[in-house]
C-alpha cells in the first residue's frame, strides 16, 4: 500500500539514501546534502503549515510511503512561485533572422537568450524515486499526488505551470551543454555548480551567468545535441507529465542544457479530470481505480484506491480505503481517475 | 632620386605591376585595373580638393626619378565609415564574480563596434621588391604624417590602420573558419576578395551582432586574435615605434589588429621642425646611409613631396639643398620645408634651442 | 625643501586634514579616518611587498621638510577590478544605414565595460591648498611616471586615471539625474559617498547592463558625458600634455572622463635620462623657478624619493647634487639617479648625444 | 446593401478617396500614394489568383461595397504571412529584475526588446472605413467577413493571427512613442516613416531600428504613456476583435508603440462559430441575421442576410440573397452569426 503524504523531519535519512542512490546519473533539483535536505525539509514543514513569511514563497515536498514497511520510497516537490521571490534562470531559445538585402541572403540563427521570464510560475521538481518503482503505479501515485493538492489548494498557485527535465549526460557523468557553456563562466565543474544550485540562493546563477545571448552556432557539437533534449532516464517522467499537458516550450535549463516543459495549470489533466465528492463508507466490488485526495495543508494525504462512484457527488469506498486516508465517512475528497 | 609625389594618372601600369606582384593578402590594393584606375581618380579630385573633405583619399606615390617609375604607394583615407559602415571587433573583458562563492572570471569577448567611423585610416602601404631596402618602406609611410600633421583640419584627431592578421599557407583564417564562417558559409579567401571589391559591409551584416565570448571558440582562433600575419610584422613594429598602439580593435575577418594613435603623439610628428630652404651649388655627398638621413617635405597640399637628405644639411635657422633636390621638391630659398628623422633613433637634435619643440 | 616619499603612519593627521578640507567631490580619499589609516596601511603592504603585487596601492606624500608635514598626496593602484568588479561606460558609435533610403544615422551609444579590469590607475592626488604653486602639483603627478616606469614589471603596459565629471553646486550630476536615478533611487551625493567607501560596484550591479543610446537622454545629460569638472580641468590638461589621451571611457555616475596612456608613451618617461650622482659642496641657488627644474628620484621601491634640482645641475653623464639634496633622496656619490624636466617645454634637452633616447 | 469582395483594379479611385478621407489621424497600414495603392492592389489580384511566386506569401485586400451606389467604402487586409518573408519587426515588452545581494535591492526593469518572433503569422491590416459606417454593421462585415475567407482557405493561413492596433497620435499629429524613439534612428518624421513602411520593403526597418534593447523608463513620459495604447479612435475596431478573441499580449508596434492583438486562428469566434452549410432558395420569413460568405479564391463574396437554418447542413435564403452572393440554389456557404 502506498500513500503520498508531506515530508516530516522523520524523513531525512530514508531522504539520503534516496538522493545517494541515484547520485549524479539522476540528478533531480533535490538537495544532495544533509544539511541543505534537512533544511529542505524545515522549509516544506513550515510551508505546509502555512508559517512561510511573506518574502518566502511556499516550497512543497511531499513523500511516497511503503505504508506496509513504513519507509519513504520517494519525493517529489512544488515550488508555488518558481525562484522562490528571485529571479529564476533559464535559457530561451530563439532565432534571428540575418539578412543582406544587396547580398541576397537570409540565414536563420539559432541564439540563447538569458531569461527569467518564468519566475513566479509554479514548478514542480525535486523529483526522485526508489529506480524498482519506475513505471509503476506507485510512480503516478507520486507525480500526480501533487497535483491533486494543488486541486485542493488551486489559490496557492499559478496560473502556468514549470518542470525542468534533466538534460543529457554522458556515462562518464559529463555534461557537454555545461562543459561547452557554463563551466567557462562559473568557472567550476558540473556537480559543483549542481551542489550549489541545490544548496545555495540562487544569486550567483546571475552573478555568474554570461549576460549576453549565446550563439548556439559556436557550442561544440556534443552541446548542440544535447540542446533540449532530456536524458533517457527521465522517460518515464517525460511520458507522464507530457499525458498530463506539459509540452517542450522555448526555454532550455541553464546548467545541462535539460528542456523546461510548460502548461496551464487549469489545464492539466488532473486539474480537469478531477472532482470533488464526499466519502461514503460502503462494501464496493470492481469500480474504478483512481487517485483519492484529502485533507488540507499538513494533514494532506493522497493514495491510490478502487471507487466507485454514485449520484450526488457521492464517492463510495471499503473500509481500508477510509482508514489509508486516515480520514471517516462523509469526508471531502479528491479524485481523479488513473 | 626617390620622391614622395601625389600618385597620378601615369602610375596605373606601375601600380598593376606592383598589385600583381604582391598577390593575395593586399585587400586595399587587388590587381584590378578598373578598381586601380578609380583609386587614382579618387586620389586625384582629394589633392585638387574636387571632393568632399571627408571623402579625401590621399594616395602618395614614391616615384625613383631615374628609372621615371612608381615603386611604391601608401595612403591616407580622410574618413571611414561614411559611405559603408564600418565594422571592427573590439576585444573587451567581461567580468562575472560571485562574492558568496569567491568566484571572480573575466572572460574575454568580442564586440562589434562602429568605433572608427568618421575616423581617418593610413593604408595602402605597398613597396616594389627592388626597393626594399635603404629606409624607403619608412619614407614611405612616414611621409603620411607630415601631411597628417601639416593638414590636420581635414583629417580627424586620432588615426589608425588596420593590420593583416594570421592566416595560414594555404588562405586560410583560423578565426574565419571558427567565427566567420559559422554564420557566412564562404570561404575566408573569397570573404577577403570580397573585402577587397568593397563587399565588407555587406558581408558584416551577416555577421553576429551580440558579444562574442571567447571561450566559446577553439584555442587556434583563440590565439590570433590581436595578432599580425607574420608579413606584416615589421610594419607593425614601425608603426608601434611611431606611437601607435593596440587598444583592442581587430578586424571581423581575421582579427588583425588595428592600431591607433593621436595625432600629436606620432614620433615623425613630435619630432619635425621647420627651416627656412638655402639652396647650395656645393657638391654634396646624398649618399648617405639612412641613419643620417632626415626627410623633407615641400608642405604643398595640392603637390605634396617629400625626399630625404643628410641630417648635416640641417643648420639652426636653415636646411641646405642642392639644386637638384630643391627642384624634385618644388621649393626655392626662402621656403619653409619640413624636416623629420628618417630611421627611429635617427639624427636628433633637430630642435635647436631649448623650449622649441615644434 | 619639497620631497616626494611613500605614505607614512604619521602622515595620518596630516591626511585628515587635507581631506577635510577638500570637502565632498574627492571620492577616492574621503574625510574618514578609517579608511584613511586603512589606506595608509595598505601603502605600507604594497613599499614592502608584504602584498601581493596585483593588490598594490601605492601611496605617495609631498612632505615639506620645513614643516616636516605632508602637504599632498598621490597614488597608483597596481590593478584594479580584481576584488571588485570594476565599471566603466565607454562612449561608443552605432551606425545604422539603409542605402535604399540613402539614410546613414551614426548614434553615440553608452556601452557597460569592464574593460580597465587588471589595468593600473593612477588616483588620489591632493594638494594642500598652501602649497599649489611652484609646480608642486606636476611633482605629485608626475613622480608616479617616474616610479611607474623604472618598476614597469608591477603593473600593466597601460595606465589610466578617472578625471571627476561635472556636478552643479548643489552637487547634482546632470548624467546622474538623467540615467543612474533611473535605476537607483537615490541622490547623486550619496552615490558619489557610496563610490568613495567602496560600494561602486554594488550599485553598478543595478545600472543597466544594455547599450545607452544617448539620443535617449536629455541635451542637459548628454552633453556632460566625457567633460571633467571645472575643478579637475587644470589635472586633466596636465595628464594630456603628458600624452593621457580620452579614448572613451567615461565613469558610470557623472560621466567624467577616464585618460589612457602606454607607460612608454608618456612625456616623463620619454623624456627622462639617468644620471650619477656626484656630490658637490659649493654653495646651489636651490630657489630657481618652476620653469628651470628639473625631477631626480632615488629609483629605490621600498624607499622611493623624488626632489627637484636647478637644470644647471645636468652635465652630460653626471648630476650635480647639494648635500642636503642627497641625503633628502638617501643617495650618495656615484649613485644612479632618474631625471626628468618638471615643466611641459622644460629644461631640454638632456638628452646629450645623438641617438641616445634612454 | 453591402457586401465584401476582392479587390479589383477599378477601384483605385475609391481607394484613394477611403486613404485620404483619413488622412494621419487614422493611419492604418494601407498605403497612402496611389502608386502604391495600385501596386498593392495588383499583388492582391495576383494573391487571390493564385498567382503569387513562393517567395512572395498572399497578400489580399477585400472592399467593403455600396451594391446601390456601385461605390467601395471600405477595406481591409490580411497578408498570409507578416513580412511576407521578410522578417516582420515589433517590439516586444519584458521586464528584467536587476538586484543587489548586498545592497537587498532589487527592481523591476521595463524594457523593449526588438523583435521578430511574431514573423509568418497571419496578419490581418490595412483597414479603413468610411467614417460614417463605424459602429454599423457594415463595419462587422467588413472586418469578419476576412475571418470567413480564412475559414474557406483554412489552410492558406497560420496558427495564430497577428493585429496591429494603432497607436497614440496626438491632436496635432505627433506621435510621442515615434519622436522619442524611432525618430533618432530612423531620421525622419512619422509620416515619413509612415509612407516608407506602406511602400518599401521592410528592409529599411531591419537597417535603421536600434539594434539593442531599449529602457522604458529613458523614453520620454509622453511615450511611455502611450506604450502599448491604442488610439481613440480604434476604440470599435478593438473591441470587435476582442469579442473575436484577440488579445493584447507582450508586443507592440515599432513606430507608434501601438499595441500587437494575437490570437489562434482556431479559437476565433467566427472560426469556431461558423459552419459550411448548402443554400437552398426558399421564402423565409425572420430567421437570424447572419455573415454568409460564398465561392473560393477570387470569387469570394460575403453578406449580411438574414436566412433560417433548417436541418442538414441547408440553409434557406429568400433570391435577393442568393443574388447578392452571386451563386445558385445548392451552393456551399459559410454561416457565421453575427
Amino acid at each position: 500500500m502506498w500513500r503520498v503524504r508531506p515530508v516530516q523531519q522523520g524523513d531525512l535519512k530514508d531522504l539520503i539514501k534516496l538522493a545517494g542512490d541515484h547520485g549524479s546519473q539522476v540528478s533531480s533539483t533535490l538537495p544532495k546534502t544533509e544539511e541543505a535536505l534537512a533544511a529542505r525539509i524545515d522549509e516544506s514543514v513550515a510551508s505546509f503549515a502555512g508559517q512561510r513569511s511573506p518574502d518566502h514563497y511556499p516550497r512543497f515536498l511531499f513523500v511516497l510511503e511503503d505504508l506496509g514497511r513504513g519507509q519513504v520510497q520517494g519525493v517529489a516537490g512544488i515550488d508555488a512561485r518558481a525562484g522562490n521571490g528571485q529571479p529564476f534562470y533559464n535559457y530561451r531559445m530563439d532565432a534571428l533572422i540575418h539578412a543582406s538585402h544587396e547580398l541576397g541572403v537570409s540565414r536563420r540563427v539559432d541564439v540563447l537568450y538569458p531569461s527569467h521570464a518564468l519566475t513566479d510560475r509554479t514548478l514542480l521538481g525535486a523529483f526522485a524515486i526508489a529506480p524498482k518503482l519506475r513505471g509503476t503505479e506507485a510512480f503516478e501515485l507520486l507525480s500526480r499526488a501533487r497535483l491533486l493538492f494543488i486541486a485542493r489548494h488551486r489559490e496557492w498557485f499559478s496560473e502556468r505551470m514549470v518542470v525542468e527535465i534533466q538534460g543529457i549526460q554522458t556515462e562518464d557523468g559529463k555534461v557537454p551543454f555545461w562543459d561547452s557553456l557554463g563551466r567557462h563562466f562559473f568557472n567550476m565543474d558540473f556537480d559543483t555548480a549542481d551542489r550549489y544550485s541545490g544548496m545555495l540562493s540562487k544569486t550567483f546563477i546571475a552573478e555568474l551567468m554570461p549576460p549576453n545571448p549565446i550563439y548556439v552556432t559556436l557550442l561544440s557539437p556534443q552541446a548542440q545535441e544535447a540542446l533540449a533534449q532530456p536524458h533517457p532516464m527521465t522517460k518515464a517522467v517525460m511520458a507522464l507529465l507530457q499525458q498530463e499537458g506539459f509540452h517542450a516550450g522555448h526555454y532550455v535549463d541553464i546548467f545541462d542544457g535539460g528542456p523546461v516543459l510548460e502548461a496551464r495549470t487549469d489545464t492539466l489533466k488532473t486539474l480537469v479530470t478531477s472532482d470533488r465528492k464526499r466519502l461514503r463508507l460502503a462494501e464496493t466490488d470492481g469500480g474504478e481505480r483512481c487517485l483519492l485526495a484529502a485533507s488540507e495543508g499538513g494533514d494532506f494525504r493522497c493514495i491510490l484506491a478502487t471507487v466507485s462512484e454514485s449520484l450526488n457527488d457521492v464517492l463510495r469506498a471499503p473500509p481500508e480505503v477510509v482508514q489509508e486516508l486516515q480520514c471517516e465517512s462523509g469526508c471531502d475528497v479528491t479524485v481523479a481517475p488513473l | 632620386m626617390l620622391v614622395i609625389r601625389p600618385l597620378q594618372e601615369r602610375d596605373l601600369d606601375d601600380l598593376m605591376t606592383m598589385a600583381e606582384a604582391a598577390g593575395k593578402g593586399l585587400t586595399t590594393l587587388p590587381a584590378d585595373r578598373e578598381l586601380l584606375q578609380r583609386k587614382i581618380d579618387m586620389a586625384q579630385a582629394s589633392f585638387n580638393q574636387r571632393c568632399e573633405p571627408e571623402a579625401g583619399l590621399f594616395l602618395f606615390a614614391l616615384e625613383d626619378t631615374e628609372l621615371n617609375q612608381c615603386v611604391g604607394i601608401s595612403g591616407i583615407q580622410a574618413r571611414v565609415g561614411l559611405d559603408e559602415v564600418f565594422y571592427n571587433y573590439r576585444l573587451s573583458t567581461t567580468v562575472n564574480a560571485s562574492r558568496e562563492l569567491g568566484v571572480h572570471v573575466q572572460t574575454p569577448t568580442l564586440h562589434l563596434t562602429n568605433d572608427m567611423t568618421d575616423t581617418t585610416e593610413i593604408c595602402s602601404l605597398l613597396l616594389s621588391g627592388s626597393h626594399r631596402q635603404g629606409g624607403n618602406g619608412l619614407l614611405l609611410s612616414r611621409c603620411r604624417f607630415m601631411f597628417l600633421d601639416d593638414f590636420r583640419r581635414h583629417f580627424s584627431e586620432k588615426v589608425f590602420a588596420e593590420m593583416r592578421g594570421v592566416s595560414d599557407a594555404q588562405g586560410q583564417s583560423p578565426l574565419w573558419d571558427a567565427l566567420g564562417s559559422r554564420f557566412f558559409d564562404i570561404e575566408f579567401s573569397e570573404a577577403d576578395y570580397l573585402t577587397g571589391i568593397g563587399s565588407k559591409s555587406f558581408i558584416a551584416e551577416l555577421m553576429p551582432k551580440y558579444p562574442i565570448y571567447l571561450p566559446l571558440l577553439p584555442e587556434s582562433a583563440r590565439e590570433v586574435i590581436g595578432q599580425v600575419h607574420d608579413n606584416t610584422a615589421p610594419a607593425l613594429r614601425m608603426l608601434q615605434a611611431e606611437g601607435f598602439n593596440f587598444n583592442g580593435l581587430v578586424d571581423i575577418f581575421d582579427g588583425g589588429p588595428v592600431v591607433e594613435a593621436f595625432i600629436h603623439n606620432i614620433r615623425t610628428v613630435r619630432e619635425s621642425v621647420n627651416r627656412h630652404v638655402l639652396i647650395r651649388h656645393k657638391p654634396l655627398e646624398l649618399d648617405v646611409p639612412a641613419e643620417e638621413r632626415v626627410m623633407v617635405s615641400n608642405r604643398s597640399f595640392r603637390d605634396f613631396r617629400v625626399t630625404t637628405v643628410p641630417a648635416t644639411c640641417i643648420s639652426p635657422d636653415t636646411v641646405s639643398l642642392p639644386p637638384e633636390v630643391a627642384e624634385v621638391l618644388e621649393v626655392e630659398s626662402g621656403d619653409l620645408v619640413r624636416l623629420a628623422p628618417l630611421k627611429d633613433g635617427g639624427p636628433l637634435p633637430i630642435h635647436t634651442a631649448p623650449g622649441q619643440s615644434r
